[in-house]
C-alpha cells in the first residue's frame, strides 16, 4: 500500500534530533511493550510481515503522532484480539475467562532469541538477473503489503548482489504463503530517483518480481 | 512566509495514561497465560545489558585488527558474526559495508524501522523517526551534517535502505592514531552511530 | 517540497464520507476564518501560492489530524505576524499598541470577490510543445513550493490544451517573481501512472519547465 | 490482521478551544484595524447566500437548453460564464467538461483544495479531506461507487487533477425524462456533486 510509512524522499518532517547517549528505553512501559510484543509473537500466530502491515494501517494521523513504542501498543492491542489470544469482553474487563500456557516460558527466551526467525528459503529457479545487469523496478501499487518503496518505482538501477531465495512479503503479510522469490541488491543513483544535482547512490533489497530488464 | 516551519514535537512525550494502559494489559495477558512475567523480565534485560552495539563494536574491532576476519565478514557476514557469538533476531542475515577514504556508508529503512538488533541492540529513537526515514535517501549529506559528520565532496555516499530481511552493519574507518591499540581497546572506541553510517570515529588522543 | 499535502495515489486515508446537503460552514468559527483570511489577503502582502506553501509547511500529523480550517487558522496566526500587521506582543496581549484602517472595507468586499486574482499573464515565448506531443514529467524534487505532484513525475503523457502564460507557483510562492510560463493541459493514462490493471485517465495543468519531449 | 483497519476520525470534531482562539484573533483584529467586522460579515454572507451550486446549475440548464452557448462553454467557460454574471475569485480561469454516455470527469485538487468557488461556492468537507485528494486519481472507480455511482466499464474516466489556476466544471448528463422542463426548472435538477463529477443525475419522474 502506497502508505504513510513509505516516507522515503519526504520533506517537512523537521531536523532529526540525534541522541548520543540514549537510554534504550526512555520509559518503562516501552520495555514492557516491547517484551509484550516478542511474547505474544511466540504464538506464532501471525509473522513479521504481517505485523509490519498492522502498523502501516493505522491512521496516518496517528502513524505521525505516536510515539514509536505506543504505536506497537495499539497494534499489540489489536493482535491478541484478532489471534484469538484474548477476547473483546477480556479487554474489556480486564479479567481473564479462561486461562492458557505461556508460549514463551522464560527460560527459553535467550534460545529463541538466539534463533531468530530466518526469512532465507531455498528456490530452484535460475536468477532471472545477473549481476551487473540494468533493472528497471516495476511501476506497481498494490492496496496491500509491498516493500517496494514509491521513490524507486519506474527508475532503473544496477544489480549488485544475489541475495538467493527469501520470503515474500507481499503473499506472507496477508497469510498467503511464503512464494519465496529470490531477492537482489540494486544500486540506484541518486541522479535517477531525484534528478539532476543529485549525487551518491541509494541501494535496496528488491524481490525478483519488483524488477523487469531496462 | 514560506520559511515558517512549526516546531515539530513528533510525539516523544508520551500520552499520560499510555503507561496505566499498557500496564493494564500485562496484568491481562499474565494472569490469563498468554505470557510469563518472567520472560518479559527476560527479553528486557537481553536488550538492556547483553545485546547491543558492543556486539558490532567488537566485530568491527577484530575486523581491523585481523584480516583473515575481515575478508570472512565482507563475503558472508552472518557467517563471520556468528564466529563471536552474535546472530539471531534480527540479525539472521547479515552484510557488513566497509567505509574506506572513498566512500561513506549509510544505513536506514525508510519503510519502517529494520535494523542490525545482533549486533546494535534496539534501535535509537531518531533511526525510527520520520525526518531520518525521510531524509536519508535524498539528502544524505544534510542529513550526515546534522550529526555533525561533513564529507569532502569527493567521498561517494552509499545509503542502504534495509527494504527486506537483510541487515546492514557499517565498518567505521579505524581512527587515526589507533595503530598500537590492542582489539579491546579499539572495541571501546568504536560507536554505535559510526556502524550506522551517521558518526565517522575522531583520531585517538595519546 | 515532497509534503504530506501532496497526497494523489496514497492509500490508508480511509473512506470518504459524502455529505448530501451539507451546511456551507459547520460552525461559526469556521466562517470567521475563512472571512478573517480572505480580509487579511486584502493587504495584499502576500500571494496565493505562499499561502498555499504555508499550509505544506504544517506540521504533517497536524495537517492530517486537524479540521480543515483550523488548518487555515493556525495559518493565519502565523501570517498576520509575518505580514507585520500584528505583532507578537499584540498576539499575546490581545491588546493592538496601534491601529490601522482596514484593507478592505465593507462596502469594497462585493467588488473584491468579484475580481478575484487572474493569474494569466502575457508571454512572448512561443510555445515549446503543441497539441498532441508526447511530453515527460520531470523527476525534479525541490524542496519549495512546486504543482509539481510527485505522482507524476518520471511518467509520459500527450499534451491536450494550450492555457497560454500563468504565474509560476514554484518562484512566487517564495516571493521570487511570477515568472510566468506557459501552463498545459496534459493527459496521463492510468496505466502509465499506476500501472497494469489501471484504466482511464488523469489529467495535470503542468507549467512548460515541468515538462521535457518524450 | 492484515484487513484490520482502525476507524478513522479524521479531525471534523473540532478541539473546544478552537472557536474561543478564533474569536480572540478576531477581536484583536478587528480592534487594531487590521480587519473591517462588517467586511468579514459581507463576505461569510456571500459564501452562504450568494456564490454557490445553483451558480453552477443555471450554467448548466444553459447549456442543455442553448446550443450556442453550450458550444461557447466549451471553447472559453470563463467568457461563457461571465454572461451568466459569475466569475471572479476562484473563477478566474475556468473550463467546462462535459459528461457523455461515454465519457464521465470527475474534479479533485490532490495538493490542496482547489474548487470553482464562482460557480459551485465553497468545497464540501470531504471535498478538502485526504482520502478523497488521495484516492481519486488512482482508484476514481472506487471513489465514484462510495458515492453510489457505479459506471458501465466501457465509460471512460477522466480525472481532472487542478493542479493550477484552471478550475474545473462538469457539465453532466441531462437526465431522461427532462426534455420538457425549462430552463429554471432543469437548474433546480442539477445538483453540487453532478458538476463535481461525484453524482449523476437521476431520471425525471414525470
Amino acid at each position: 500500500m502506497n502508505g504513510i510509512h513509505d516516507m522515503g524522499g519526504m520533506h517537512g518532517f523537521g531536523p532529526i534530533r540525534p541522541e548520543r547517549d540514549p537510554p534504550v528505553f526512555h520509559a518503562r512501559w516501552e520495555a514492557r511493550v516491547l517484551a509484550l510484543t516478542l511474547a505474544v509473537g511466540a504464538w506464532g500466530r501471525s509473522n513479521i510481515d504481517a505485523g509490519r502491515h498492522a502498523r502501516e494501517l493505522q491512521p496516518p494521523d496517528k502513524y505521525l503522532a505516536w510515539p514509536y513504542y505506543q504505536s506497537w501498543f495499539e497494534r499489540l492491542v489489536g493482535q491478541v484480539v484478532e489471534q484469538g489470544l484474548v477476547t473483546e469482553t477480556e479487554l474489556a474487563s480486564g479479567q481473564p475467562e479462561t486461562t492458557l500456557n505461556p508460549a514463551l516460558p522464560a527460560d527459553r527466551v535467550a534460545a529463541v532469541l538466539e534463533a531468530g526467525g530466518p526469512s532465507a528459503r531455498p528456490i530452484s529457479e535460475a536468477p532471472r538477473f545477473g549481476i551487473g545487469d540494468r533493472v528497471r523496478a516495476q511501476t506497481i501499487n498494490p492496496p496491500g503489503h509491498t516493500r517496494l518503496p514509491r521513490y524507486v518505482r519506474g527508475r532503473v538501477g544496477i544489480i549488485e548482489r544475489d541475495h538467493g531465495g527469501q520470503v515474500l512479503p507481499d503473499t506472507n503479510a496477508h497469510f498467503r504463503g511464503e512464494c519465496p522469490q529470490r531477492l537482489y541488491g540494486v544500486r540506484f543513483t541518486g541522479h535517477e530517483l531525484w534528478g539532476e544535482g543529485a549525487r551518491d547512490s541509494v541501494h535496496l533489497d528488491l524481490w525478483e518480481g519488483y524488477l523487469e530488464p531496462a | 512566509m514560506s520559511d515558517h516551519h512549526h516546531d515539530h514535537d513528533h510525539g516523544q512525550a508520551p500520552p499520560s495514561d499510555i503507561a496505566l494502559r499498557v500496564k493494564a494489559l500485562e496484568t491481562l495477558l499474565v494472569e490469563k497465560g498468554v505470557v510469563d512475567a518472567a520472560a518479559l523480565d527476560a527479553i528486557i534485560e537481553t536488550y538492556e545489558h547483553k545485546v547491543g552495539p558492543r556486539n558490532g563494536a567488537k566485530v568491527v574491532a577484530r575486523a581491523w585488527t585481523d584480516p583473515a576476519f575481515r575478508t570472512r565478514l565482507l563475503a558472508d557476514a552472518t557467517a563471520a558474526i556468528a564466529e563471536l557469538g552474535f546472530g539471531g533476531r534480527q540479525g539472521e542475515h547479515m552484510v557488513a559495508v566497509e567505509n574506506t577514504p572513498a566512500v561513506h556508508n549509510l544505513v536506514v529503512c525508510t519503510l519502517c524501522s529494520c535494523y542490525p538488533w545482533s549486533v546494535l541492540g534496539l534501535p535509537p529513537a531518531w533511526y525510527k523517526a520520520a525526518p531520518y526515514r525521510a531524509r536519508s535517501v535524498i539528502e544524505p549529506r544534510a542529513v550526515l551534517a546534522e550529526f555533525d559528520v561533513i564529507l569532502a565532496s569527493e567521498v561517494e555516499v552509499r545509503v542502504w535502505d534495509s527494504t527486506a530481511e537483510i541487515r546492514y552493519l557499517v565498518i567505521p574507518q579505524r581512527p587515526a592514531g589507533s595503530e598500537r591499540l590492542d582489539e579491546a581497546a579499539l572495541a571501546a572506541l568504536v560507536t554505535r552511530d559510526s556502524m550506522i553510517g551517521t558518526a565517522v570515529l575522531p583520531p585517538v588522543q595519546l
